[in-house]
């Protein structure tokens, strides 16, 4: 088995973050009368070795999207392409990792991560050296044989992120990983996977509700419109890195970003109120509450 | 809420005294709580913080009555609820549980849940309880949708029923167990201000439990951190923002400072949960 | 650490008075005092409850038969025919089911013909199948495989379609072919449910088994006495007027049922370890 | 009316026409056209279909003769005589069962030792203790209806999140209050599960019982009109028992969503919570 450091170099410079440019693409569901446009043109680009985080209320099409993205559904019109060529199916090259854990129950951790390698028959020494490697990474070396149900929360994501990794993708897509986490250890992932992503410089596409969450990550903030979702608005998050939550807390910068991007949904969920979203109703009451006393 | 007015609040004070809780699953003892003493001062909103699985909600249900203790007692405004020779105490409506995942019936409608209180004790007949009920429920903002079912409305409105339902019976105390924890993070901030707005009105005790550290200091008048398994408090913090309270407090210098002392006292605490790997409990 | 020594030391003793409370002895009490009610009941003559022979009386018929060879025959048979049965609608159901859940259109054209056949019980069929069939047994199996089938197919059914479609999304980004994800994600995915079919359907299977065998003994539709079984055991004692020989041979029956249930709830938690772990 | 204008455009209905064709044809041939080895013995669908709706037919049962629905009554009473009692029985045993310990620990350790039974075990004792023919087929339909209730009342009682009997104590609910407010709503939709499947259980062991002691009654018919060799009749009685099985455990389904107005709007809206 080759020594750690060797597997961390060899995995780092195998990595081939990838490019992916969505233009004017639309999407929507239902037939003739009932037909509800949930993408409408929208267009933007995951930069190369950048991590892109997409804001937008509860329910505005995010998630259509990002089966989009994976190649799990085919848009209406508009391309995806990644590196330029055209996006056609679920790959190897976009993986995600969804709101609920989607480790195989069935499986230990170990044969989880083991899947993609197993799955395109190139298990061999080398998958299981990256596969030892990983499995230190993310700090569940004891839990090897243990099964999904076995492992709290917050380390079941950490599984599914050595599962995606090992697969060497060019871009990871994250639809709110952390959602289900409890506060605390919610904050802890976000510096975790935040160093991960600091390391590997792959790029990332990351969905999230949660303002603080996208602030704490992004280095580029996409704020979606409503449904039909599309782009609204780019926010470039020049905070340096590595981030910590306590330099986060002070700093001024990033509460002032906070500002901005809120008045930004602020406006898009008042659109949404208007067409009476529960979600949005919420959101708009919050909000009222907040400017207006801040 | 001067500290004046804190005085003026007679009822709902908790005395925690040496409590221990040791669960006993097929054999293995597990000490979810061990000796911990604590005071809650009458009509103060006492937020209790700690890593996940330490034993908080152990504490909330012995307070609430739905298990015994092993050692210690506790106190309810000087009477004791459970002790040495009582070690479970009788659930009741001084003391009303609103629990994380929500506990509205959901084959009555929110006015019949509203109401249930009074009409099960007897104390109001139907049509008064409902009469109060619909008062209160406008109150918290929630006219029109007295006669749907639980499932019909959102889960932030669904919150403000349940502790609507807990103030009609005018209780002492209100035992939260992290309330707002599965609401996304816009729709906690409604929460944040509609628990406010009540306990301005109402004067009751809070004894609330969290993970979520900006909630416990923007809410709680005295923040106790929790150490992990088996949970004692390890830190009292005094929030000595004034109430009434509201978001530009966020931005405040003094908030900043109490939020950095909490985080950095509750992350050893996270992170030897999180290394153990500690599955909640 | 002297708190907690010390309230271990308070905690109320095990043993003691918390011995009524422990859960086999109440088991034990409570299955006593039936017997006890049944004795009575027999001995006084009561009507209903009391017609049927009393405890002892069935004990005292049922030990000479240990060593009788005719009555452990009788178990073989029963058993034969049940498992014959339902390992034929194991291999027919399990594939059909997982068919059915895979495919759309195969779903489409078989599923509604299975729904309209399935309110017909299986012992409806009785008759049916003697004409069809050429021997006694394939009838008798061919009854006991309808029994099994329904519920082993419904189960995969259902469980292939609880999968989470999360699974095979992550499957197939991960490079599996759609035999991969056949073997590596439905399979698993459905065991437990498979197995939960197959429990129920084994219990069914029994019902249907006594009921064969007692109409073939019973002088109905099937005539010939090529029976045997604890259902012909059971329909015999009764036309010999042996009562306590009817109770003995439900209850065998209802062990060999018992048997049968916890041999597959054992299987099923050997094939599924990741929900045995909890 | 939309999801039929949707479903009638998607290909499903005429997936299922092509299945009961593929059927039907396939036995009508097999059986009535070239009746191929052991089919030829077995009616074919047109000819019970005549059968069945010719106003004098050959066996003197069909659609329009009385003594079809004498049959058909006499099974029909039966199933509903044990659904009756075993509902009567079975939900409030399920829901004591479910609710206290002490009556689970003594009753339900019978309860198991004789479910293994089959039922139609039972034949020749109901036959010996309840006299008469009537009262022992109805003992049996009775007994299967009962553990399928008794045991999903039960179920549905254990279901039911911990956190809701505790909040009612909390606002003073007594235990009486708090087992017919939340234990019994809270347990119905396993208890509609349950009666769903007694009903299938019941007409299960009505026909066998009716074939092996019956009078009267569609089990009976069946097993007589093979004895006296009147095939058509024999799926005559089958599409019956069929058709009446299938509307019997609608009607409980029916039920269940009419009693239960809160489930059935939540679930509209797409699980609600």
């Amino acid at each position: 088995m080759s020594a750690p450091s060797l597997v961390a170099t060899e995995l780092r410079a195998r990595i081939r973050p990838g490019e992916l440019r969505v233009a004017n693409v639309s999407k929507s569901y239902g037939d003739a009368q009932l037909r509800t446009d949930v993408v409408k043109d929208c267009s933007f680009t995951l930069e190369r070795s950048k991590l892109t985080v997409m804001i937008g209320p509860s329910g505005c099409g995010k998630s259509t999207l990002i089966r989009l993205l994976a190649g799990f559904e085919k848009p209406d019109s508009g391309t995806i392409t990644l590196n330029d060529a055209p996006v056609s199916g679920p790959a190897r090259e976009r993986l995600v990792l969804f709101q609920e854990s989607a480790l195989f129950p069935w499986m230990s951790t170990w044969d989880n991560i083991l899947y993609g390698p197993r799955a395109r028959g190139e298990m061999n020494r080398e998958a299981r050296g990256m596969a030892e490697f990983l499995l230190n990474k993310v700090g569940l070396k004891d839990f090897r044989k243990k099964y999904p149900m076995q492992l709290s929360g917050g380390m079941q994501r950490r599984a599914e992120l050595a599962r995606a990794m090992i697969n060497n993708p060019a871009v990871m897509i994250l639809d709110e990983p952390f959602r289900g986490l409890d506060a605390m250890t919610k904050e802890l992932m976000w510096e975790y996977y935040s160093r991960l992503f600091e390391e590997t410089r792959r790029t990332n596409f990351f969905v999230t509700t949660d303002i603080d969450e996208a602030i704490f990550l992004a280095d580029r903030l996409l704020i979606m419109s409503n449904i039909p979702c599309h782009v609204r608005a780019v926010l470039e998050i020049d905070l340096p890195r590595p981030r910590t939550l306590i330099a986060m807390v002070e700093n001024d910068r990033a509460n002032e970003i906070k500002m901005q991007a809120l008045s930004l949904l602020h406006e898009e969920a008042m659109k949404s109120f208007s067409r009476g979203s529960k979600a949005a109703a919420d959101f708009v009451e919050a909000y009222s509450k907040r400017v207006t006393r801040a | 809420m001067n500290a004046a007015a804190l005085q003026m609040a007679t009822k709902g004070a908790i005395r925690i005294q040496n409590v221990d809780k040791i669960y006993d699953p097929a054999g293995a003892a597990v000490q979810a709580v061990s000796d911990c003493t604590l005071d809650i001062r009458a009509g103060e909103i006492c937020m209790i913080v700690g890593p996940s699985g330490c034993g908080k909600t152990t504490l909330l249900n012995a307070i609430a009555g739905f298990h015994d203790i092993s050692g210690g007692a506790i106190y309810l405004d000087g009477e004791m609820l459970c002790g040495p020779d009582r070690p479970k105490a009788e659930p009741g409506p001084d003391r009303v549980v609103v629990f994380q995942n929500g506990a509205l019936f959901p084959w009555k409608t929110n006015l019949e849940n509203v109401a249930f209180g009074p009409v099960m004790q007897g104390k109001l007949s139907w049509s008064a309880a409902a009469e109060k009920a619909r008062g209160m429920m406008a109150d918290a903002g929630l006219t029109g949708v007295e006669h749907n079912y639980p499932g019909e409305i959102s889960s932030g409105m669904r919150r403000r029923v349940e502790i609507v339902r807990a103030l009609m019976n005018d209780p002492k105390v209100l035992l939260l167990d992290e309330p707002f924890r599965a609401l996304d993070s816009l729709t906690k901030s409604v929460m944040h201000e509609a628990l406010l707005e009540i306990y301005y009105r109402n004067k009751v005790t809070i004894f609330f439990i969290t993970h979520d550290l900006e909630e416990a200091i923007f809410l709680g008048h005295r923040v106790a951190i929790m150490t992990t398994r088996p949970c004692r408090p390890k830190k009292i913090l005094e929030v000595d923002i004034p109430h009434p309270r509201n978001y530009s407090v966020l931005t405040s210098p003094r908030f900043r400072a109490l939020m950095e002392e909490t985080v950095s006292a509750v992350h050893e605490e996270a992170v030897k949960a999180f290394e153990a790997g500690e599955k909640e409990m | 650490m002297s708190a907690v020594a010390e309230t271990l030391v308070r905690r109320p003793p095990k043993r003691g008075e918390s011995f009524f409370k422990n859960q086999v002895v109440r088991a034990i009490i409570s299955i006593a005092v039936f017997i006890a009610f049944w004795e009575l009941a027999s001995r006084l003559n009561w009507p209903w409850v009391g017609q049927a022979p009393a405890p002892s009386k069935v004990l005292d018929a049922w030990l000479p038969l240990l060593n009788d060879q005719g009555y452990w025959y009788s178990w073989y048979q029963s058993s034969r025919r049940v498992l014959s049965g339902f390992i034929a609608a194991m291999i027919i159901g399990i594939p059909l089911g997982l068919a059915m859940a895979t495919s759309r259109v195969f779903h489409d054209i078989t599923f509604p013909v299975f729904e309209i056949l399935r309110p017909v019980p299986p012992l409806a069929w009785v008759p049916a199948a003697i004409i069809f069939w050429p021997t006694q047994e394939l009838s008798i199996g061919f009854v006991i495989f309808l029994g099994a089938i329904y519920t082993i197919v419904l189960n995969v059914v259902g469980g292939a379609r609880s999968i989470d479609v999360r699974y095979f999304q992550a499957a197939r980004s991960m490079g599996s072919s759609s035999w991969d994800i056949f073997r590596r994600i439905i399979l698993p995915g459905v065991l437990p449910s498979i197995i939960v079919g197959c429990e129920v359907g084994i219990g069914i299977t029994w019902n249907v088994v006594v009921a064969a065998e007692m109409i073939s003994g019973g002088g109905g539709a099937i005539q010939s006495s090529a029976g045997g079984g604890l259902g012909f055991f059971i329909w015999n004692s009764y036309i010999g007027f042996s009562y306590p020989l009817i109770v003995v041979g439900m209850i065998s029956i209802g062990i060999a049922g018992w048997i049968s249930s916890a041999v597959i709830r054992r299987l099923g938690l050997l094939v599924t370890p990741w929900l045995r772990v909890r | 009316m939309y999801r039929l204008g949707r479903w009638l455009t998607s290909p499903t209905p005429y997936l299922m026409l092509l299945g009961f064709a593929l059927f039907f044809g396939a036995w009508y041939l097999l059986s009535e056209v070239f009746k191929v080895w052991r089919f030829a013995s077995l009616p074919g669908p047109h000819q019970v279909l005549v059968e069945w709706f010719n106003p004098n037919p050959v066996y003197g049962m069909s659609l329009y003769t009385p003594q079809y629905y004498m049959h058909v009554w006499m099974s029909v009473r039966r199933v509903l005589y044990a659904f009756v009692i075993s509902t009567a029985l079975g939900v409030p045993f399920g829901l004591f069962l479910g609710w206290s310990r002490n009556f689970r620990d003594f009753t339900f350790p019978v309860f198991e030792m004789l479910r293994p039974i089959p039922v139609l075990a039972w034949v020749p004792l109901a036959i010996v203790m309840f006299k008469g023919d009537e009262s022992p087929v109805i003992f049996l339909t009775t007994l299967a209806s009962f553990y399928a209730t008794a045991l999903n009342t039960m179920l549905g009682v254990r279901s039911i999140d911990e956190a809701y009997p505790r909040a009612a104590a909390c606002l003073g609910a007594s235990k009486w209050q708090v087992f017919r407010h939340i234990i019994i709503p809270g347990a119905l939709p396993f208890i509609f599960t349950g009666l769903q499947i007694s009903v299938g259980v019941a007409w299960f062991s009505l026909v066998a019982a009716e074939m092996v002691s019956g009078e009267y009654g569609l089990g009976y018919l069946i097993n007589a009109s093979y004895v006296n060799v009147q095939y058509p009749v024999i799926i005559i009685g089958m599409i019956s028992v069929g058709i009446v099985g299938y509307a019997s455990s609608a009607l409980v389904r029916l039920a269940g969503d009419y009693l239960m107005q809160w489930r059935v709007r939540e679930l509209a809206l797409g699980g609600g919570r």
